[in-house]
């Protein structure tokens, strides 16, 4: 913000003071375990995880009768240790849920600002994107590109930052709307800023935050969606390890009583899912000016 | 006269005496059954049977054939009392039973029969329209079916569950309603008439007391459509359905152990085997008929099938069925991993080969995944690419799908019609042909004389056997719980039918 | 208010043309629907016979108008599959869909407005957390799982609910759970922030020191002012539920739109597809319509600007 | 008689990050105000008045507690209240005005509505009766054609308009007291003036008291007969509006006044105090105006003043004060 433009009138970019006061300690180490899980999987994992004896299946948690040390948390229904496919689970739900998560931001930012900035027809030719998108549900997706192009991890990212891109659009949108009445973004354009240079310096550093907040919100909700496509059978095809799809295999065995098959995934997605959902909400508080008053 | 050969008489003197027995007392109670297939309104109208034995299962219970596959045989005369083919195999005549009523009253005629044969459009309706030359109205309690060429299979078309050809709908009121009015509100000449059916959902059947062969035990009979496996089992063990069709694994393992429950295998004429494409390309591996043995001897059949279906199914050698027309049963390879390896050894590849893709049949993600770990054991590597259902059967047909493909098909037919789908030169899974095994194919499919045809039929069987042309794994058992309430679930009653059959033998335990 | 109304149905138009041609040229990418009709042994004249039957042999834009010029006419074409006309199935589905949407959305509301509020109001510590894990909960739990530990609790073991199906409203309970947990975090969360917002307002502070009972400010000037928000996600979340409750529909075997729907793509059934999500895409204008008119009967301003 | 409010020692503190962090917002704040009389509260924004206003009306918000002091009104306790008898006094016997009218008024209700339900909640007034009362009221605060205006939403009416019937509110169940939070800040100059018109009008007819806080000295001068002043939290001096703008005892209130241009008056050079208020979490020793006073001496700087009288009702908190009062150039 050097001197000699228009005196910067925009709020400065710059990384807010996280105080450690009432900073989430356990959602973020969780966080930290899960993304430490997914680097070194391979170094972890005690067995590969796609590989089972048929013979030795079902097995339960070693601390169950029946379980073995061999296999911590028992095996699934082709005999694959549980323990090594959540390991290696944490790594394809972390890829699926951030990369689907970041590019879903970018699309649904870029567009809530262009239509949210501009307005005129680029607002209404982008809305009526985002109506007829929101009609098109995800499934539907799943299943065109699976039927089209054969399922694949990356055709899950494909789809679930197809379908949630409309949501960043949307929120993005409302906030440009309020941000371009504010009195610095007026000044700015007086100032003789192009429309570019507006929406880059100015718009875009504050609605990052909220980008940032949705983008820890989306993800657990891209995990779960990721879940319920396994479910359905589009999801991440077998026999990679993700957790999703471990629980929707994992239901057959609820009947029999093998719990662990579903219980286990389930609770790391659970985890995964409230710590970035806590995380969410600190930021959100944090990174509002707005709302830390309160 | 013509020579009448004396089968269809013999057929029906059996029946005869079981209509004597004492005619059972009114209908009474309802039997439900949890579906894993979606009800479609298609299955009403027999004259759209696509080539798959599901549509049966409502065809068994509102219609009704001139023969039909029955726990007495395969061409059971049902509405004709009796039938004859003519020595030179060129007309076929089907004498109508007396006194047969669809559900609204009218009599069943000829013209019946013959309205039937031609508005049917579904499997192989091309086929049959273009070898029957006329469907001729002797009298309304005669008809004879005359061909342009003699065909010893029309019996196994027209008479079997291979199409719905045979089946009887009332000419008078399909021409009122037209077709969507009948699927709407089908009016048969079945054990049961429908009361209600909402598609994709559920269909209600009452008893018709005025059956011919015997009024059916069970007062109403409620298919309803459950998509989710678990969902049906847990309904079992509600008692919200009686019978549950298809639980697989550790649901159907959960059923037997349950007490009061049992768990049926039903013996449709379904085999899974693994296809090799590859082997008819001289550079790929599978050209070498022992590396095709060493993969026959890799898998450990009794496990998986003790996985899949709890040890139901029947492993095989060939990959047609026991009970068809004409098979040649082989006892399944040895599960000889040590074997397997000297084999690849021999055929040069001591430490195995990548073997590129391997497609398990969807839905069947598990057992392929299974299939594949047994392979790999022995060092033939794959990658297991599952595919979605409709561009699997898509791609399968149009021959793009290269490395190793797990099939399977329920069609009903004989050893013949299985093998033209796949070893013979128009079949549509056919990836390469032997000419000695075309030769023989051909040969047969102009003999009359069944003995020499069977031998012919056979002689096909041992080639694909010892040249081990594919991978057979197991006769497909279907699973299916049936609850306490449940008497006679009518499983296995119809040999190859997959549902429960015949429906008016059903009961339901008396109530205490 | 008229001029505003005529504006949004020639919005609304305009954004189901565009969906009426995407779902139309999308469905067509899935493959050929011929090959699923016909038996494993049929030959190429048998799946050129069905495509002629089907109407699929003539070129692409010719099917567009055809389709176009039927749906003006209000028919939706026969299924492939089902062979009979998709009006009357989409029609036999859509109360089952309806009624387990609203049901849903009740529950979710039930659970996540309340929470929200007392959230934010922070009454007491252990009500306050209580509310907000179990709303987190059902965001991080997948339907299907949370349908399927009910029906073998509540319907398998203690017996109380029909395990699946639709008919009396019994049946209804355990899917609008499953399917409204989901939403309700998203509910709470909102109204916890709109809440927090509102209260410290001026308003409510002048509320506050005009001496009215804390209920009567919380219930009446903060809650009506924080409802607006929650209102909008809520019509949002309605739509979006008919959608995603293919599988809650499947676990329950419930005769949703949204089982009809993933079985008439899995069968390639190109009018249920394009039929399902055309009439989708219009609920989802009218409820958008809906929200707006509540919008205006809530808070003056809107009504007087437009 | 005994005064109508009589504040003593009175401190109210914000506890921050879990205790550790205690900010005195007021701090040992007494005085008294008679029936009828009207009080200036003036100081720099920071300087705790609205947090005194608060703490008055005990609405103090999460994270306030009033750690010492009396507030007796018409003779009763205040903090010996419960929740529910304040709730019973707020709005009743004492009332407020916002700054905001803006923002004051919920803008989906109607503005009768917000009147009425005042009324309901104190007097128990059936509906109907409490809507006549709310046109009566809105005609009293002159706004014209109050029968329309009742059934009106607040973004129907102009700012001016706005803050009357947030007048009308206040004195609706007839109060004993008024206390007015920078009422005509956001008005504009012309409105400011008819506002404030109308707030004496209302006192004088109601015979109400008016504790006026503002940081405008021009306000204090016209309306107030008393006026304290405020600095960091403390009132560091009080007394007769005459008295303080003759001979402003303490070096605040004497640069304060010192800074309000004079009509005409040309040539004086307007003294501005430098340096910033200061942060009330962070208060300096001693007296917490001496890093910025003019007449600082060293025990200023060691130890707080304490309250001395000045004169009979002028009391100030100044070393300095202590010795002789200042007497202001005559201008």
């Amino acid at each position: 913000m050097n001197g000699s433009r228009a005196a910067s009138v925009t709020v400065p970019w710059r990384f807010p003071s996280l105080r450690i006061e009432g900073f989430p300690w356990t959602p973020a180490i969780i966080i930290c375990v899960i993304a430490f899980a997914a680097i070194f999987a391979d170094v972890l994992a005690p067995y590969n995880p796609e590989i089972g004896v048929l013979g030795d299946r079902f097995r339960p948690p070693a601390w169950q009768a029946g379980g073995s040390e061999a296999h911590l948390l028992g095996t699934d229904h082709v005999g694959r240790d549980v323990l090594s496919r959540l390991i290696f689970g944490a790594r394809v739900s972390m890829v699926v849920g951030f990369t689907a998560v970041i590019v879903a931001g970018l699309i649904g930012t870029t567009l809530g600002i262009l239509s949210g900035y501009l307005g005129g027809w680029v607002d209404q030719v982008i809305m009526r994107v985002t109506d007829t998108w929101l009609a098109l549900p995800a499934l539907t997706f799943a299943i065109f590109l699976a039927a089209v192009v054969g399922p694949s991890m990356w055709n899950i990212v494909i789809i679930l930052a197809a379908v949630y891109w409309t949501r960043y659009a949307r929120v993005i949108r409302g906030e440009v709307l309020s941000l371009r009445e504010r009195d610095y973004v007026r000044l700015a354009i007086v100032a003789g800023c192009s429309k570019k240079t507006i929406m880059r310096r100015h718009i875009l550093p504050n609605v990052l935050n909220s980008a940032i907040v949705l983008g820890t919100l989306m993800l657990g909700i891209v995990i779960v969606t990721e879940a319920a496509l396994s479910f359905l059978g589009v999801g991440v095809p077998p026999p990679k390890p993700a957790w999703g799809l471990m629980l929707a295999d994992g239901k057959k065995g609820l009947m029999a009583g093998y719990w662990w098959l579903t219980v286990l995934p389930g609770l790391c997605i659970m985890f995964m899912v409230l710590s970035a959902n806590l995380l969410g909400d600190w930021l959100r508080v944090k990174l509002d000016p707005q709302l830390r008053s309160l | 006269m013509l020579g009448t050969r004396m089968f269809g008489l013999l057929g029906s003197a059996l029946l005869m005496c079981a209509i004597a027995a004492p005619a059972g007392a009114a209908p009474e109670g309802t039997m439900t059954w949890g579906v894993h297939v979606t009800l479609v309104s298609r299955w009403l109208d027999p004259a759209e049977a696509e080539g798959l034995i599901t549509p049966f299962m409502v065809y068994y219970a509102i219609h009704d054939a001139l023969v039909k596959p029955m726990p007495a045989g395969a061409n059971t005369p049902s509405l004709a009392e009796s039938w004859s083919a003519s020595k030179d195999g060129l007309t076929y005549e089907f004498v109508l039973r007396k006194g047969v009523k669809f559900h609204n009253g009218d009599p069943i005629t000829a013209e019946d029969v013959k309205f039937s044969f031609d508005r049917y459009k579904g499997a192989a309706a091309k086929l049959l329209k273009d070898r029957v030359r006329e469907v001729q109205i002797v009298d309304p309690g005669r008809v004879r079916i005359h061909l342009k060429e003699p065909w010893p299979d029309f019996m196994t078309f027209y008479g079997t569950s291979a199409t719905g050809a045979a089946w009887i709908v009332p000419k008078k009121y399909v021409e009122k309603v037209g077709d969507d009015g009948f699927k709407k509100a089908p009016i048969g000449a079945g054990p049961y008439k429908v009361v209600s059916f909402t598609p994709g959902v559920e269909l209600v059947m009452e008893a018709f007391d005025g059956y011919w062969r015997k009024t059916p035990s069970v007062k109403r009979l409620v298919f309803r459509s459950m998509p989710e496996e678990t969902t049906r089992a847990a309904a079992l063990k509600k008692g919200d359905v009686d019978i549950a069709y298809l639980l697989t694994g550790p649901v159907a393992d959960d059923i037997r152990k349950t007490p009061g429950f049992k768990l049926v295998g039903a013996k449709p004429p379904g085999v899974f085997w693994i296809d090799l494409p590859d082997q008819w390309d001289p550079k790929s591996p599978w050209h070498d008929s022992r590396v095709r043995q060493a993969a026959r001897h890799a898998i450990d059949r009794n496990a998986i099938n003790q996985a899949e279906t709890l040890g139901f199914s029947l492993p095989t050698g060939s990959v047609i069925p026991r009970s068809f027309e004409f098979a040649l049963a082989f006892e399944p390879p040895a599960f000889d991993p040590g074997k397997a390896k000297k084999l690849l050894a021999e055929a040069g590849y001591p430490n195995g080969f990548d073997a590129g893709d391997f497609y398990p049949f969807p839905p069947y993600d598990s057992m392929g995944e299974a299939l594949a770990g047994y392979l790999q054991a022995v060092g033939i590597r794959t990658k297991i690419r599952t595919m979605e259902r409709a561009s699997f059967l898509t791609a399968w047909r149009e021959r793009k799908l290269k490395g190793l493909i797990v099939g399977i098909t329920g069609a009903s037919g004989n050893a013949a019609t299985r093998l033209e789908a796949y070893v013979s030169k128009g079949g549509i899974y056919t990836a390469g042909v032997i000419p000695e095994v075309e030769d023989l194919f051909q040969r047969q499919a102009r003999e009359l004389d069944r003995a020499k045809r069977e031998i012919t039929v056979r002689q096909i069987q041992q080639i694909l056997h010892d040249r081990a042309m594919q991978i057979p794994i197991y006769e497909l058992a279907f699973l299916w719980g049936v609850g306490p309430r449940v008497e006679e679930a009518g499983v296995d009653q119809i040999k190859g039918f997959a549902y429960s059959g015949p429906y008016e033998d059903l009961r339901l335990k008396r109530q205490p | 208010m008229k001029r505003f109304i005529v504006k949004r149905l020639g919005y609304a138009v305009l954004s189901l043309l565009l969906l009426s041609l995407t779902i139309f040229l999308l469905v067509r990418l899935t493959g050929d629907p011929s090959v699923l009709l016909v038996e494993p042994g049929a030959s190429k004249e048998d799946l050129a016979a069905i495509r002629v039957q089907l109407g699929l042999d003539r070129p692409i834009w010719v099917q567009y108008g055809q389709f176009m010029s039927s749906l003006a006419r209000g028919d939706l074409g026969h299924s492939f599959y089902y062979r009979t006309p998709v009006l009357e199935l989409y029609l036999s589905r859509l109360p089952h869909s309806l009624m387990l949407a609203v049901a849903a959305m009740a529950f979710s509301l039930l659970v996540g407005i309340p929470s929200g509020i007392i959230a934010a109001v922070r009454v007491n510590r252990w009500w306050d957390s209580a509310g907000k894990i179990f709303a987190l909960l059902g965001l991080s739990l997948p339907s299907f799982w949370v349908g399927l530990v009910m029906i073998l609790f509540f319907s398998v073991y203690l017996g109380w609910l029909p395990s699946s199906g639709s008919g009396t409203a019994l049946h209804v309970v355990m899917p609008a759970f499953a399917l409204g947990w989901y939403f309700a975090a998203a509910h709470m969360r909102l109204t916890r922030s709109a809440m927090l917002e509102v209260l410290g307002s001026e308003y409510v502070k002048l509320a506050r020191l005009k001496g009215l009972p804390e209920a009567l400010v919380i219930g009446k000037h903060a809650f009506k002012n924080a409802l607006i928000p929650v209102l909008t996600l809520a019509g949002i979340n309605l739509v979006i539920m008919v959608n995603v409750a293919v599988v809650v529909e499947t676990v329950f075997a419930w005769p949703g739109v949204g089982r009809l729907l993933f079985e008439g793509i899995s069968f390639r059934d190109f009018p249920v597809v394009q039929a399902t999500v055309l009439i989708g895409g219009a609920m989802i204008v009218i409820v958008n319509f809906f929200v707006d008119v509540l919008y205006a009967v809530i808070d003056p301003r809107i009504r007087y600007e437009r | 008689m005994t005064a109508l409010l009589e504040v003593s020692g009175l401190s109210t503190q914000y506890v921050g990050a879990r205790g550790t962090r205690v900010t005195r917002a007021v701090d040992d704040v007494s005085f008294t105000l008679e029936t009828g009389k009207t009080l200036g509260i003036v100081g720099e924004s920071g300087s705790g008045k609205t947090t005194l206003a608060l703490t008055l009306m005990r609405l103090l918000p999460p994270g306030a507690r009033i750690a010492s002091g009396s507030m007796r009104f018409e003779g009763e306790e205040l903090l010996d209240k419960s929740d529910a008898e304040m709730r019973a006094i707020r709005g009743k016997r004492m009332a407020m005005i916002l700054q905001d009218p803006m923002a004051s008024l919920n803008p989906l209700f109607t503005v009768g509505d917000q009147i009425a339900e005042t009324l309901r909640a104190h007097e128990g007034m059936p509906r109907r009766g409490a809507w006549t009362r709310a046109r009566e009221l809105l005609a009293s605060v002159n706004i014209a054609a109050p029968e329309r205006r009742v059934s009106e939403y607040p973004h129907e009416l102009s700012g001016g308009m706005r803050q009357r019937v947030v007048g009308a509110i206040a004195i609706a169940c007839g109060p004993r007291l008024l206390i007015a939070d920078e009422p005509t800040t956001s008005l504009d100059v012309t409105i400011q003036a008819q506002y404030l018109k109308l707030l004496r009008d209302i006192q004088r007819e109601h015979g109400l008291a008016m504790i006026f806080i503002t940081h405008n000295l021009g306000i204090v001068a016209r309306m107030c007969d008393h006026v304290a002043v405020m600095y960091a939290g403390r009132l560091v001096e009080a007394g007769p509006v005459r008295t303080i703008f003759d001979a402003p005892a303490h070096p605040y209130t004497r640069a304060l006044i010192e800074s309000i241009p004079r009509f005409g008056d040309t040539t004086t050079r307007l003294t501005a105090i430098d340096g910033q208020p200061p942060d009330p979490a962070a208060l300096p020793p001693g007296c917490a105006f001496h890093p910025r006073c003019p007449l600082v001496i060293e025990r200023c700087r060691a130890e707080a003043p304490p309250e001395t009288r000045v004169a009979a009702q002028h009391r100030a908190r100044c070393w300095l004060a202590a010795e002789a009062p200042v007497r202001l150039t005559k201008r």
